[in-house]
């Protein structure tokens, strides 16, 4: 099976709000070192307020994206509010309609999601933010989807360069954001939204590759 | 962290649930508890005057709402933007169908709940149009002003747009006027102590006994330079120094000037700096034609202070001379 | 001490200065250059206002001078009691002919300055009539009460004082109503941080983090108890437990509510503070008919708050809801 | 000799301008034990003031202390220039109009100059302030001449009284004024105030003698 019902939305909404959940404590001590320390707090606020609105019933992908999206743009605010607001609805609106989500849509949802968060961020690649890891990971599911690879494939191409790209945050120094305070000792500390990101995607990777076995 | 609060997690509510109470005459609650509006909002014919951000800031931002200044304003987490969904309330809560001027500081997570905002409104025909404040000459170089933030400055720019829109003006007046204002205006901070937020606790930076922080943000953000603790003598020039030759502000101008405390630091100190900065411009033959001294924007309990001037023609000379009333700063018609 | 300042012995010449050039439109300056005044002082068939204490407590005492407030000020160094000279040429500068009302607070210094202040406007036929505000409640017992300090409660028996001779009183009526306003106020006081007197260089008392000083003086007197740091609700319960007895404040009663910031503490945590009070009140029956929450009367940097309750009857609120303007409470006429 | 003439009151107003210029550090000290530590600075700053408007030429007594109170009362503000104010004041109203200052003349300066002090203070004896010094002082004073001592035999009395009176306070906790803030802890010092009125009244008692010789 290459594909996704879309029907099945519900598995992979349930993963994102679970895998920041566990991470809460995780995300907020990165973003401490260099940040305010609450990065994990406003993540798990968000999406845990997304897990409450879904309830227990099944919900279309696009649909359950939209209600992620929508309490993130309407309840979360700062920068993560519209970054990922605007992530999940790029999603959202990408498999809009769809019966399945497969490589080609997926693909769809990744390009939208990062010209939408690059759009609203303003930050550029190696301003130490989640956009360097956005980037590269979108950038290799193209080119395994272009070569040829399957869904899952690509998949796996987007969770190594999205983790490479979380990584690279580590030797940069931020320009954007509040821990761009601290200059060249920003240095040496991943980025905690570059983090998170690489989460949300792997998190995908992961649960879309299970459900299509 | 000596603080008088409840929840660290709720100050935010129960500071707006105080603030409601205690100015009933002046303020409304809205549908949106984040959303607080002038009580005669929407004024029938009248431009709407909308803004917000983070909290921590206090008189800044819900205490400029009122009587000829702003008719509502979106609460966001202290140091933290409100949703786009706020400010779109926001804007629902001030327009009377006359549109809305959405006067706003330069901050990445402001700009881009403001634009998602914007989009929201469109839908609702309701005409927005934004001033960013970028008064703040430290945080970029003067060729790329677009990337100044907006500091104490922000408030020249509501009382002119809260003015002007006072006077029957229509949108696009009012954005010019409010444009002008911000154009005409440079800022710059001195910060001598830091701040905690209560959710984390502890200051999230740190400035010495004997140093103080050049050109730092209202958030903590870095300025300039860290250097040892000047005179107000001193501080005076260097910061005249900076934004006088930025705009420029010139012999013969008139100017209104801002001095406002970031929070602990009391009165007395930020009058003996005006009488220093005073001097400086009347030896450039610069006339100030009105000043503000207190605490007008804050940043929580941080020391120190952000020294503002704006560049005034008539026609900002009349929006500043004009009355208002707001918590942050109730004036009578001066002429 | 992270302190704008020039020479640590000319702060408040140096303030003095910076206020008169930032108010012109307000204030004159007199002969005396420690005594300021309202620019249309002494006004022609109006009793005239004077108060006066040591500095450090901005915006008291001179932002109180104003339209329908204070006239006349005297203005002492820090923390310190000006001379009687100073009284009495402020009393001098207040006169019309229709007397002078000096509305002061119960300090040793004050006290005997005034005394001898008027002994020596005796000499020149000026009228003067005191009333010293009594309203810090831990300060001496009820049995006490000529003991007792005054805090912020002196705002309040300016506001009376000021508008009861706006209105045309003469100076025993606007006497009876200063004393009636100051006999109806209690206030207590919370310190949460220290502050530094310039000249002196470093605090002179100490609050350890964690801890609160319950009952503090505008100087940093000691309180009633130094004990761990409450809740802003704990912290409201307390001193209602301890004012609302005191005068006392019956369910039905109309109130007027002022919270003072000392100085470092944000305006945030006193709507928060206040957010808290007024669930006290209300639940109570006490109805609040006017609230002030700011940095009304402060303590140089200390962080802490001054809570004020005044029992209002028709008198009381006709003043309390007179216009007034002056640098530190300006309102419009409110009905 | 047994009485000293009112044209030399420069001598004495130049003895006790240099008593307080000389104390200044030391009374600042004692009051920054348990005080703000400026007690010398405002006696220094009234006293000297008065220094500068008397300059060089003689004065009479009540006139040159009349000069001194003068200045308290009108450029010394807090507690020091209302109670030195009155202190000088009494004392000069006493010795208005006098050739000389005798025995019985010194005596009512000092019971004049101890009554308007405490009508205008309102503090007690024991309440650790000048009162401590000054009012046993005027007893002692009063109680030699009554026994029908000279009147250099009743300064010293007055002189001895002082100084024991001083020394008293160091035992007694502060009623009034700022040391009381410490309640207890106020206790094992001396007081700054009745340390000052004790050099006062010492300065009076040695320039009077020295005069009588
Ligand atoms: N303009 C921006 N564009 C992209 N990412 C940004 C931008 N501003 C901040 N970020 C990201 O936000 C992360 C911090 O998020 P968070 O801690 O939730 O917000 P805050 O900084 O307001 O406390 C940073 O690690 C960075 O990746
Ligand atoms: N009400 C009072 N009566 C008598 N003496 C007083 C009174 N208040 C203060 N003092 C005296 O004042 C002295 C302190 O004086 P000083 O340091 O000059 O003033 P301040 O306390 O204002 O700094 C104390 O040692 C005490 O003797
Ligand atoms: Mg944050
Ligand atoms: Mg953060
Ligand atoms: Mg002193
Ligand atoms: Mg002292």
């Amino acid at each position: 099976m290459s594909a996704v019902p879309t029907s099945e939305g519900k598995v992979i909404l349930s993963a994102l709000i679970k895998a920041i959940q566990d991470n809460k404590q995780y995300l907020s001590d990165i973003d401490g070192l260099i940040g305010d320390g609450d990065h994990g707090v406003n993540m798990n606020k968000g999406f845990t307020l997304c897990g409450e609105e879904l309830g227990e019933k099944p919900v279309d992908l696009s649909e359950g994206l939209k209600t992620l999206y929508m309490i993130l743009m309407t309840k979360i605010g700062g920068s993560m509010g519209p970054l990922y607001g605007m992530f999940f609805k790029a999603m959202s609106k990408a498999c809009k309609g769809k019966e399945t989500v497969d490589a080609v849509t997926f693909g769809e949802m990744l390009i939208q999601a990062k010209e939408k968060v690059m759009d609203i961020s303003g930050a550029q690649l190696g301003d130490k933010t989640l956009l360097d890891c956005l980037i590269p990971a979108e950038e290799a599911y193209q080119s395994a989807l272009d070569a040829g690879k399957s869904f899952a494939e690509c998949l796996t191409a987007m969770s190594t360069a999205a983790e490479k790209g979380r990584d690279s945050t580590k030797n940069l120094i931020a320009k954007v954001g509040r821990s761009s305070r601290l200059g060249e000792r920003s240095r040496g500390v991943l980025d905690a939204g570059a983090t998170s990101c690489c989460l949300i995607l792997q998190t995908f990777a992961t649960t879309l590759q299970e459900q299509m076995k | 962290m000596q603080k008088i609060i409840n929840k660290p997690n709720e100050v935010v509510d129960e500071m707006v649930e105080g603030f409601v109470k205690a100015h009933a005459g002046l303020i409304s609650k809205t549908d949106n508890p984040r959303v607080l509006k002038y009580k005669a909002a929407p004024i029938e014919g009248k431009v709407g005057i909308v803004t917000g951000g983070g909290s921590g800031h206090k008189p800044a931002f819900i205490g400029y709402i009122g009587k000829n200044m702003v008719d509502a304003v979106a609460v966001g987490e202290i140091f933290s933007s409100p949703p786009a969904q706020m400010f779109y309330d926001a804007f629902k809560a001030a327009d009377s169908g006359k549109g809305v001027a959405c006067l706003y500081g330069n901050y990445a997570g402001d700009n881009m709940n403001v634009k998602m905002a914007i989009e929201m409104a469109d839908d609702d025909d309701i005409a927005v149009k934004t001033v960013v404040a970028n008064d703040d000459v430290p945080s970029a170089p003067g060729d790329q002003l677009n990337k100044r933030r907006g500091v104490a400055g922000e408030i020249l720019m509501w009382k002119v747009g809260g003015a002007k829109a006072a006077m029957g003006a229509n949108l696009d007046e009012v954005i010019a006027a409010a444009q002008k204002a911000i154009n005409n205006t440079r800022s710059m901070g001195i910060g001598l102590s830091p701040c905690a937020i209560p959710e984390v606790g502890h200051p999230n930076f740190k400035i010495e006994e004997g140093k103080m922080e050049v050109g730092i943000g209202h958030h903590g953000e870095p300025g300039l330079d860290v250097c040892a603790l000047e005179t107000a003598a001193q501080i005076a020039q260097r910061i005249a120094d900076i934004i006088l030759p930025d705009l420029p502000f010139n012999s013969g101008d008139d100017v209104a000037v801002l001095i406002s405390g970031l929070g602990a630091t009391p009165p007395m100190e930020l009058y003996i700096l005006f009488n220093d900065v005073e001097k400086i411009l009347t030896d450039k033959g610069i006339n100030i034609h009105i000043a503000y001294v207190g605490n007008y924007f804050t940043s929580l309990e941080m020391a120190g202070v952000t020294l503002t001037l704006m560049k005034l023609d008539d026609e900002l000379k009349a929006c500043m001379d004009y009355e208002c009333d707001c918590m942050g700063l109730t004036q009578f018609g001066r002429n």
